[in-house]
């Protein structure tokens, strides 16, 4: 699957996407965060504040407990500010 | 309907006559133009730059405008949100709509605004005179704006 | 502040830089425009015709304008008012107002219409395709809109 | 005192402004319609709905029963409907 970063969470992680296989228990995003705090510090660091950090799959807003299921592409960034 | 993501700037004029063109039918023209303060939380700025989510952006910002044509009898609406460098005093982002009614395009015109501001996917960077480079904080104002258009 | 009550059309573009300038504090900036639509009560017109009280408008005016200064932030402000004969498609009215926050600027400007729709002196008298001109009724609606502004 | 006429008040009584001189037992709107209820068919006319007619004491909106006191400029016409 396809994970992309913007922003303050772009920053810390260091690219702005990236293909990842995770493994099968990795069923949702939160579990995805976990598994990627696993792959080096500035992971761990961007996703630190759990709360600060959205997700989207496939480019719609979703919870931290929602299911990845055929994700295709999934995003973390922090709240909003445009406007 | 028509919605942008750019770079360029838009001028204000040009977008509400691409909308009302030769029509008579229209009665209420709002629009809304946010643009860059030279202050934030008190501090001067020289710059801010704003980045999005390419593809999310413009799927959320149709999603949304469809959403206003179904809640208010609305004949027309534009929305431009730039991204990239910004100085102060430029033009952030523009909302035009269209309505027989003033009430419709008045209220449509804020919908679109307060989501804007809590859900589509932009994210400003300020810099100020001195010190470093920062991401502005999300306002729990700006969330709590957006239930307000909530449906019993 | 500038208040205008004439014959001749405006420019929503050029009213807009002539409040902003070259102001960098400014945040958000809303415009409201009125136009003459070409059906009235379902049946079409061809002409409106509006008549004013010189004098006691732009009193008016100059005194609702200062209201609202006082109860929001607003960094500056335009109403234009059209008077003669307007035809379909035609501006009869502008509001503009500048804040650094969006909902002053929209609640400034939707607070002068209402007020400009129930209180400022003028009255519009319909030529329809058919049948007889006819001085158009006052909408109890306009009225009640104004109250929303009431305090305490 | 000065009297001005709008839309179809003005239409009805046939003049935009005159100069009148109320007799001193007239000392408010309310009486003041009355008296030039009596001037002539247009005027009563005009007058009719008197609920629907609004007066403005120098350039400010007033109801009928205010007091005249030293109005220069007294204005009669129907609710507005600018906008």
């Amino acid at each position: 699957m396809k994970l992309l970063y913007f922003a303050w969470v772009r920053e810390k992680i260091g690219k702005t996407q990236e293909e990842v296989t995770p493994p099968d228990a990795v069923t949702t995003i939160s579990e995805l965060i976990t598994w990627l705090e696993t792959r080096g510090p500035e992971y761990s660091e961007a996703f630190q504040a759990k709360s600060s950090i959205n997700a989207a799959i496939d480019q719609t807003h979703v919870s931290h407990d929602t299911k990845l299921d055929q994700a295709r592409e999934i995003a973390f960034f922090p709240p909003v500010t445009g406007g | 309907m028509s919605i942008r993501v750019q770079t360029a700037d838009f001028d204000i004029g040009q977008e509400i006559e691409a909308l009302r063109q030769e029509r008579t039918d229209i009665g209420a023209i709002v629009t809304f133009t946010g643009t860059v303060r030279d202050m934030a939380k008190g501090a001067p700025i020289t710059s801010m730059s704003l980045e999005h989510y390419p593809g999310m952006t413009e799927k959320q910002l149709e999603e949304i405008m469809a959403q206003a044509h179904e809640r208010w009898p609305l004949q027309g609406s534009t929305i431009i949100h730039r991204h990239g460098e910004l100085r102060p005093g430029d033009n952030i982002v523009l909302v035009v709509t269209l309505s027989s009614h003033r009430q419709a395009a008045f209220e449509a015109a804020e919908f679109l605004m307060d989501f804007l501001k809590s859900k589509a996917p932009f994210w400003k960077k300020e810099t100020p005179v001195e010190g470093e480079a920062h991401w502005v904080d999300a306002r729990e104002g700006d969330k709590d704006a957006l239930t307000r258009w909530d449906k019993g």
